[in-house]
Order: structure tokens, then C-alpha cells, then sequence
């Protein structure tokens, strides 16, 4: 999250067209801190606090992007940002195509997602599948600190707008931060841990538990490739269908429900791409299809963890009779 | 106001502020696990406008909820062990602080989308006008929730139907860290009926007789089928936005002096002046309050969990 | 669309907690004429104007559900309920879960669905699977005036919210409708023709070109299976899978777009349910992934037309070589 | 106002009803083959308020928009071809008669959302102020989409930070069958700009001279960087909701009644009485309009579509 805001920060001392707005992005530096002390160095006109008003937000950071600004207008929640979708995926995703180009939306709709513990049922949200089924938009999930800052930068200088998703669970995440701007091209993929018997891809929190399942799973004699994907959309279809022609076996691990979510989306690809190199069904493991539940036992019991993962995989092999059965 | 109506809305305010304060020495203490909305200082809003409210009628609150909820009737006992997660919530488990619920009194929801409630409630009041009934809905939210687009279309749909809703803002000068002058663009949210022709009213919503009297007559005029009205109760959010919040974007003076206006203190004084009770009969009813709060309290936590299992119950397809 | 209407009216008259409620569907019996004649029938109460108030109109037909009012509620376009998402996926379709079963939500939103001729950007929106991808709502689309009028009923009757789309090129739609009324269950796919050779997938207005492309295969010797699941969600998986089972090979032709729809969910599920019965790889044909343009020629291009479908089925069978390249 | 400005909103007004008049011709010949929504009767609001506008400042607008674009100065060739789905209309075929765009002259887009324009103007209002123009931005939208989040939220945000935008409600009396007071819970939408805290002015729509006059002040406070306005022209939607709608749900006699209340006749009659125009030219100024729209028409149906690849273009990815 330090990364996002270094991010952030050094592109606003960049590029005087950068600005962010959104419901406690100012004084108070945000929800999560994710723009402490902006508003100290940049003033209130660049670090602008706004109403509960997310029709608003993302309709105006879309319409200032028109005239040539930058904002990164954030929506706190995705949950939240249902109240925006008219703007989102109605005007910013479209202006640029129905005005033939006339005009670019270089607006960057920054919100969390995912679980975090306990949130319930409006705090909780994965519905990023809406924004990938959505043409103009370009979607981004990070999974580590580098990942996160890298693409924050490449969000902000797209001329299209980019929904960029932090997952609350990693807000607090530390790993290897250089100190200068640097970019993480947006639609490439990173292998997060190469292996040879089975592709696992995985998005957001799901990275750190399959490859903490991948690592469980290699004292075993598995080898297991992990793939994050970052951007989601355009995503880099390349990359896992190379390591699919590799493994010959798919898992996708993500947390968008099901029916019509991403894991299905990247069944979907590899089915019709490689079908021939697959060894086996391709799997996914994606949040029980309900409601996200509030009390602790319920939750768990609804997301994928490491455990379910490593399940997966060892049911996928063959290698032992205990494998947990997928959600549906 | 009669002296038992005075005496009735002091001891809501007293079992609001205890259930609260429970609530936050759970949340230090790990009983509570999640983000909690505490309405420590606002209690004369939901005590003054449920005072009216019969248990047919219904209520749509926020997610600052459980003074909201405690007004209109919910047990105690079946709150805390929701917002603790249990088997024995209001809600099974299931909902959780921002998501509690008992139809059968009227509590029709606590919702976790800012606004999210205004609409809904103006459905009830739909569906209790074309029933025919003389029911009525109200609609807790705050000040935040005010330049929502769904508090516009939903007092509008309401006005335009002469619907039996009252819009009850909770203006307590804050939406998370953003004071309401950073959002909002009058002073007195109040003025915002005009724009849908109907009454709008500003009361002192640390005075609970006052936000008692203004709410008569909006519950008065919504039972006779005359239609919705905006009411603006001004308080303070005494606590931050939430257990944990740092509250570092206001001062401590600011604070201090918003507690100098507690609602309990001056409704106390009040019936203590007037003669309505007296310095022991305000220590009976904190007694009293206390011991509900205490055993709901340890109800709440002798309580077990749902099974995981609990989560696929009515999911209600697939 | 008149079954439509008939499917609506005699539940109106079954039971009186039914009314219809939207933006023109008062004395001008709404948009396409799919409530002529209610207001004069059962009064202004029960065939309500509204304002252009999507939020209020989706939350205010929830609420008025929960104390067991049956609305109608009709949101025009699925364009429009962009501006609805919040209520109708995070409110009505939560409502049960959350309160714990204590309260039932039986809503009906309906919304015109897919193209029409030139309707452009705004008016021509097939994003369902949005819809499909949130627990708690059920969604239908009928292809045909029979299944309008019995899938209307049944989504009248349920207790939960379920999204209704009309087609808007089968609005003038004929076909034989009985005139008493009747429920086609929710879940419950149709065949609407029979084959060995191949799994056709058809939803909405793509059930008609698929028949088309099916008749045309068959004086070329091809037999292909034409299947409407009708409702979406919860989706009839078993009678797609044991069509496959059959026949060894699947096409889906959805109006939805192709990230993240309609079409990869069933191809995801297939592919994971009955992999080993696949000849080779399955497929899909889908808009193109693009804003929907104004000018003839373009919406032409970007749409699946009869044409594409057989040459698709053609590809697949490896009947001709002249078969066009799927859209992506 | 001086006599050329008197003059010229007369020759934008005529402009803007002939070449409505000439799309209804099209739509009837099948030259136009999309639902068109006409603007007849109401060119008084886009004349009188796109006077006082300079091409670097700019506007949104609706379903009904033409009038607007051609107030704004969008060449008429360019918008008939974009109707007709042409590849030299001004989005090249991609957008249609909703979605017009030609931002070199500020034209920023018509919106087929009703109020889905309102946030897009509030936006372009926070870019002009943050670039620290004087640049003024205008959103155009009906009595219908007033009643709409966006309206609610935008200009909310707008008072607050006192943006350069004027918020020009067309009250033509119907959104789609809706007549205004089924939709509307006031009289005036104009009320509704003190629930902001701004200027909410009503004024007769019909007379381009009130129109202009209330523009000018808004305008004027806008680049002054005082803030919103929010502006109604009470006017009359003379035509159906769309070329074909059978307009059924209101009587003849209402609309021929409006017919009398013709913006153009009553601008000529001023003009002419008060000598600054004899009939003759006001003869000049229709044939001229007239051979414009004329040339506008053929050049619109000489050009060709664009080619059926031509809609992968700008997909932006994958
Ligand atoms: C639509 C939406 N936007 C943002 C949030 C995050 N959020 C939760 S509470 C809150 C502040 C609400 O302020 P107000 O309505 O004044 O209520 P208060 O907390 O003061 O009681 C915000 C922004 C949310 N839950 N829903
Ligand atoms: C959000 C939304 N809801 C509904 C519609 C369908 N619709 C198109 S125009 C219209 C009426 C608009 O009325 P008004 O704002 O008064 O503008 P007018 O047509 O009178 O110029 C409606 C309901 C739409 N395009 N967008
Ligand atoms: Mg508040
Ligand atoms: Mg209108």
C-alpha cells in the first residue's frame, strides 16, 4: 500500500494533471492511508475530498479526464461501485470509441476487493468480471507491493480508464519496493513460481495462497507453476496458455464468483486454445456461489485456502483420496 | 409529552448508550471482530422518532444501526450476539453489525451501502399504502447519505405518491473523516424538502423532546396519507467513524465540546428539574439498562458459532 | 410480447399484491406497448409511473416485496440498469441471505435486452451475465412467445428477485401461446431441435439464427442439436452436458460478450464436466468485443448473424473450408 | 441585447427547426433509420443559452441534441451524416444521433443515459476550473433526468466547489409518456437550486430573449468563478417523444395549444416589431437555413457508410 502511494505520488510530482479525488482521499489521506500526506504536498485542489456521491465521482473524474487532466478517483469499495456503473461502463468505458476517438478517458477508478475478515455481505465484493466483460475498460490486480506500484503507474499514464483493485488482505503487505517510477506494462503476466506438472493461475490474495499451496505441495514432488496474471483485462492469454501447453493441467484460483468470473473466462480460453495439450479437465476454485456470510466459521468456509488449494491440486493428480471437493 | 413518554425515551437513550459502550469494550477485548459503527451521543434521534413508531411500522437503517434497532424493539440479547457473530444473532450470523434484521417487529434492515436504505424504505411505504394500512416506514441515514442520488429519488417518488415515509437525517457533522461542509452543500440539509415539495424541518437532534415533537407530527401526517417528510436531526458523532478510527482529522476540543451537549445528560436534567424523577430514579434506570446490557452480553458470548456448513443454507439456487 | 403481456395480466388478476411499476408503463402501456391497456383494467395503484429514477424504482420494488407486494418493475432498458445495480445486486438479490431467510424478496425486474436496428451504444446492451454472476438473483430469457408467457409467470411466482429480459428483435414475435395461464419452471432448458453431431447453445435472439443455421446444415447432411437454456441462472447444466454427452461437440452463441459471459461459463463448464466426451475443442461465438457502433454496415459486423453460425458449425466439423474465423 | 444578437439567435432557432424538420423527412424516407428524437419547439433554450458560449467552452447533452450541437456549432453536414450513419459524420458512423461528438468546438458529447451528461459537465466544469480558465461548461438534459441521482450528485458537487457549469433543464413538459407531473414532485424544477445552495432560476423557454438574459447571468457568474446555476426553461415538447411515437397519451388540443407559443414565431414578431427585421428577412434567413440544411442533407446521403471493419477500430484492446 506504501507502494501504491509512492506510485501515486511520484506521478503527481511528474505530471501536473494527476490529481485524486474521492470520499476521504484528502485531509485524512484515505480509508487505508493509501494518500496520507497528499494532501500536505500537493493542497486540497489535488487531493480533493468528496461526498458519498460515486455516480458523481466517476462521472466527473471521467469528464475532467476529457479536457486532458489525470484523476485517479477512488471508490473505496467495488461494493460501492455499483452506484457508479452507469459512468464507469456507460460513459468512460465508451466515450472514446463512440466519439471516434475524439477523445481519451485517462482516468484511473482505484477500489479495494475481496474479503477482508468479517465485512459481510456489502463489503466483501469480487464482481471485477462486470468491468472485464466491459469494452474500454482495462481492469488490474496486484498481488505484491512491486506489482502494485508498477501498475499504478502504467494506470495512471494509459490514456483509457483502468479500474485498478487493491485487495484489502494486502494492503499491509511488505516485500521489495525499488525507489524510482517504474512501469509494469499493463496486459503482461508474471510466472510467480515456475513448475512443470500443472498451471495454476491466480489473481489478488489468491497468489500468496497457491503458492504457499505450490511450496506445500513440492515437499510432496509437485511441481507446480504459478501465474498471476495482474492485468485481468486485456489479459495475457499468451502466457498461461504457454504454460498450459508446458503442464497440460489448469487450475484458475480466484476469488470473483463463479458463473461468468474470471476462472471460468480462463477455462473458457484454454479449452478452446489448447484443448489438445490438456491432459485432464481443467479445475476451478472460486468462492461458494452465496451471499458472503458474516460470522467467521461461515466466511472461511466460503473462500478458498491454501488447504482447499493444495486439495485441488492433489485431487487433480491423483495423488491422494483426500482432495476436497471444487465449490458448486 | 406525558411524564411516562419522557421517562420511556431517557431509559431507550440510557439502554442505547450502554448497549454501545458494551459493544466498543468488545471490540477491544476481541468479542467484536469487525469494522463497528458505535451512535454513542446521537441516541435522542432514534429514541425521539421510535417513540411514535407501533410495531407494524417499520424502520431501514445504516450502517450505524444498533441505536436504530434497540428504539424499534430488537432484544438486545439477539443484537449483541449478531454483531458477535452468532448462532443466536437476529440473523443467524449471517448479516452481522451492518446487516440486522427482525421483520416481525419492523426491523427491516441495516445496510452497509451508504443510502442504500432510502429506497427500500420507500417500498414499505409503497407497499403499506396500497395495502391500505396506516402503517408507516422511516428512513435512518446521515448526512453522508444526504447528497446520495438515492435520497433524491426516493423522496421524490415519495412525495410524488404521497407515500408514508419519514426521511430521518441523522446530520452528525461527519461522513467517515469528512466534515459535513466538505460534502455537502447547505447548511441545514432541512431545506432540501423544498425541493421535493414537501416539509422539510431542522431540529436539535440532541434534544430528544424537540426531535419527539417534530416527529409526531411527520408520523402524523404519513399515518393520515398526507405524505413524506424530510427531518434533520443535527448531532455528533462523539466516537470515530468506527472502533479504531484515529479521529485524527478533527480536534480534541471540537470533541469535547460536542460531549458537553450529550443527549442523556440533558434529558436527565430536564426530568430531574422538571420534578419527573429523581438522581435515583436516573440511577435505576442505568442499573436496569446495565443489567440487560450485562446479560446480553454474556448471552451473546455463551453463544456458538454457526457451522460453516450454515453459509449454503439459502443461497437459494445452484 | 404480447404473450408477455397475457402472462402478466392473468397474474394480475390472480392475485392483487401484483402490479407493474416504470417509466412509461402507465396509461401508455410502456415503451413497447407491453402493458396496453393495464391502467384502464386495474387502476393507476397497480400500473404505476414513475419518474426516471433507476435506483429508486429497482429499491422501491424490493422494499415494497419485502411486506409482500409482488412488483413488476420494469427498467426499460438493460442499459439503464446500470444505474439500478446497486439495489437490485446488492440489496434484493441479499435481502434473504443476510436477514437470514427472514424475509422473501419476490421481485420481478424486466428489461429489454440486445440489439435492435441502430440503437448504438447505449440502447444495445447484453450484459447478463453480470446478473448471472451475482447470488441470490435468478435470470431468464425466453426466445420465444410461448416461453415469454410462461417464464413471466413463474417469475411472477417466485419469491425471489429475477431479472426478465426481452429481446427487443422478438418483441414482435408469433407463435402459438395457449391462452390459459401456465409456469414454465426456472432451470428447465428447452431442445428446440434434436441432433447427433453437434451441441448448439442458443440463448435469446440467438436461438432463431441458430435454428436457421441448423436447418441450412441439415440438407448438408449435418444434424445439429439446437438447446435454449432459457433461464440463465440457475442454468440447466444437465441438459446441456448430456446433449454433449450425445454429441461430442459445443458451440454457444450468446449476445453477451465474450469476457467473462454467458458463452465461456457454459464452455468452462463443459470443459470441466465432461472433458473426456469433447471431440475437439468447443467453442464460441459472441459479439465482437467492441462498443456497439451506430452505422449499419459496422453493427452488422459485429454481431453473429445466421451466416457466421453455420460457418462456424461448418469449421468445427471440418466441412468446408470457406468457414469464417470466430470473433476475439 | 443588441440587434445582431437578436438577429442571429433568430438564425440559429431557424437553423436548428429546419433541419429537425428535414430529419423527420429522412426518418419518414428511411434516410434515417434510428429512433431520432426532435427538438421542434424547443430551440429557443439552445439558442439563447449557446450564445453566450465560446467554442473553447463546452457543453453535454441528450437523446434530444441536435439542437444543441447545431447551437454550438457543430457543422450541419457533419451532424446529418453522423445521423445517417455516415463515415463523414462527426464520429464517423460510430456514434449516431445520440452520441455526437466534436470536442475541437466543445461539443462533448450527447448521451443517450438520461442525466448520464450531468457528472461528464461537472467534470469538464473541475477540469476548466483546476486548468484555471475562465472556461465555462453547460449540460443540457430534460425535466426527466432532474429527477435522476446524477442531477442530485453533480450539482451537489458543483455548488460545493463552486464550478463553472450551467445545469439548463429543458422542461418540455414530458419524459417519453410521462407528462412532468407524474415524474415531478414540484412545480418549478427551478426550486431545486436551493437545495444547493445556488441560483435555481425559472424562466419561459419559449422566449429565446428570457432564456438569453438568464444565460447571461449564469454564464457570466460561471467564468467569474462564483459557481453554478441551475436554469430552467419551461418549454414544450411539440413532436412525440420519437419520429413514430403516437403521442396518445396527451390530447390534440394540448399540443396544438403549445403550437401557439411557437419560440421562432415569437422571436420574428419581436424582431419585426420592434424593426429590427422586416419579413423579408426574415424570408432571407429561412431560405438560407434552407439551403443549408439542404446541402447538409445531400451531402449526408452522398457519403459513404464506413466499411463493416471500420467497427474494430479503437476497441482499445485484446
Ligand atoms: C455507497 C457507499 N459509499 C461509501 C461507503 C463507505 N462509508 C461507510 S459509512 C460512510 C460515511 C457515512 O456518513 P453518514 O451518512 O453521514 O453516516 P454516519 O457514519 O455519519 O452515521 C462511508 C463513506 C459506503 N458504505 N457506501
Ligand atoms: C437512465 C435512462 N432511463 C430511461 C431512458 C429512456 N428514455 C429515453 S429519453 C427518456 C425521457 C427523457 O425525458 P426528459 O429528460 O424530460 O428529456 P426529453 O426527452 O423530454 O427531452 C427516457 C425515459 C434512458 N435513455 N436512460
Ligand atoms: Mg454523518
Ligand atoms: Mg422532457
Amino acid at each position: 500500500m506504501e507502494a501504491l502511494r509512492e506510485g501515486m505520488r511520484q506521478e503527481m510530482e511528474r505530471d501536473p494533471s494527476v490529481f485524486v479525488m474521492g470520499e476521504g482521499v484528502g485531509p485524512h489521506g484515505s480509508c487505508f492511508k493509501q494518500t496520507e500526506g497528499f494532501t500536505a504536498q500537493f493542497g486540497e485542489d489535488r487531493s480533493r475530498d468528496t461526498p458519498i456521491s460515486e455516480l458523481a465521482i466517476a462521472g466527473t473524474a471521467a469528464g475532467a479526464a476529457l479536457l486532458g487532466m489525470r484523476p485517479i478517483a477512488d471508490l473505496m469499495w467495488i461494493d460501492f461501485s455499483m452506484l457508479a456503473m452507469d459512468q464507469i461502463c456507460n460513459q468512460a468505458a465508451k466515450l472514446r470509441y463512440i466519439s471516434n476517438g475524439q477523445v481519451n478517458v485517462p482516468v484511473v477508478y482505484r477500489m479495494t476487493t475481496g474479503r477482508s475478515k468479517s465485512n459481510a455481505a456489502h463489503h466483501s465484493g469480487s464482481f471485477y468480471s462486470w468491468y472485464i466483460n466491459t469494452p474500454g475498460l482495462k481492469v488490474v490486480v496486484p498481488s505484491t507491493p512491486y506489482d502494485a506500484k508498477g501498475l499504478i503507474v502504467s494506470a495512471i499514464r494509459d490514456d483509457g480508464p483502468v479500474i485498478y483493485l487493491e485487495h484489502k488482505l494486502l494492503l499491509n503487505m511488505r516485500g521489495e519496493v525499488p525507489e524510482e517510477a517504474y512501469a509494469i506494462p499493463l496486459g503482461v503476466a508474471d510466472v510467480k513460481r515456475e513448475g512443470a506438472d500443472l498451471t495454476l493461475v491466480a489473481t489478488g490474495a489468491m497468489v500468496g495462497l497457491s503458492l504457499a499451496a505450490a511450496e506445500a505441495l513440492s515437499k510432496e514432488g509437485v511441481s507446480v507453476e504459478v501465474i498471476d496474471p495482474r492485468t485481468l483485462m486485456p489479459y495475457d492469454g499468451d502466457a498461461i496458455l504457454s504454460s498450459v501447453r508446458k503442464t497440460g493441467r489448469l487450475l484458475v484460483v480466484d476469488e470473483g464468483y463463479r458463473y461468468c468470473g474470471f476462472a471460468s473466462e480462463l477455462i473458457a480460453l484454454v479449452a478452446e486454445n489448447a484443448f489438445e495439450v490438456l491432459r485432464q479437465p481443467p479445475r476451478q476454485l472460486t468462492p461458494r456461489h452465496t451471499t458472503i456470510p458474516f460470522s467467521p466459521p461461515m466466511e472461511e468456509f466460503v473462500f478458498p485456502d491454501a488447504a482447499r488449494i493444495a486439495g485441488e491440486i492433489r485431487a487433480m493428480l491423483g495423488i491422494t483420496a483426500q482432495g476436497e471437493s471444487s465449490n458448486g | 409529552m406525558d411524564e411516562q413518554t419522557g421517562i420511556q425515551l431517557l431509559k431507550t437513550m440510557v439502554r442505547i448508550r450502554l448497549a454501545e459502550l458494551q459493544l466498543a469494550i468488545m471490540y477491544k477485548n476481541g468479542k467484536v471482530f469487525c469494522a463497528a459503527h458505535l451512535y454513542e451521543g446521537e441516541e435522542a434521534v432514534a429514541a425521539g422518532v421510535c417513540a411514535h413508531l407501533r410495531s407494524d411500522d417499520c424502520i431501514t437503517s445504516t450502517h450505524r444501526g444498533h441505536g436504530h434497532c434497540i428504539a424499534k424493539g430488537l432484544p438486545m440479547k439477539e443484537m449483541i450476539a449478531e454483531v458477535c457473530g452468532r448462532k443466536t444473532g437476529c440473523c443467524g450470523g449471517k448479516g452481522g453489525t451492518m446487516h440486522l434484521f427482525k421483520p416481525g417487529i419492523g426491523v427491516m434492515g441495516t445496510v452497509g451501502i451508504v443510502g442504500g436504505g432510502i429506497p427500500l424504505a420507500t417500498g414499505l411505504g409503497l407497499a403499506m399504502q396500497m395495502q391500505k394500512t396506516d402503517r408507516v416506514a422511516v428512513s435512518f441515514f446521515g448526512d453522508g447519505a444526504s447528497n446520495n442520488g438515492a435520497f433524491h429519488e426516493s423522496i421524490n417518488l415519495a412525495a410524488l405518491w404521497k407515500l408514508p415515509v419519514i426521511y430521518v437525517c441523522e446530520n452528525n457533522m461527519y461522513a467517515t473523516s469528512v466534515a459535513v461542509w466538505r460534502s455537502t452543500s447547505v447548511p441545514d440539509i432541512g431545506v432540501r424538502g423544498a425541493a421535493y415539495g414537501i416539509p422539510g424541518i431542522t431540529v436539535d437532534g440532541n434534544r430528544v423532546d424537540e426531535v419527539y415533537e417534530a416527529a409526531a407530527e411527520a408520523v402524523a401526517r404519513a399515518r393520515a396519507g398526507h405524505g413524506p417528510t424530510l427531518l434533520e436531526c443535527k448531532t455528533y458523532r462523539i466516537r470515530g467513524h468506527f472502533e479504531g478510527d484515529d479521529s485524527l482529522y478533527r480536534t480534541r476540543e471540537e470533541v469535547a465540546e460536542a460531549r458537553t451537549r450529550d443527549p442523556i445528560e440533558y434529558w436527565k436534567g430536564k426530568l430531574i428539574g422538571d420534578g419527573v424523577i429523581a438522581e435515583d430514579d436516573f440511577a435505576a434506570i442505568s442499573a436496569a439498562a446495565e443489567a440487560e446490557v450485562a446479560e446480553a452480553a454474556a448471552f451473546a458470548e455463551n453463544s456458538p458459532f454457526p457451522e460453516p456448513q450454515d453459509a449454503l443454507a439459502l443461497t437459494n439456487q445452484v
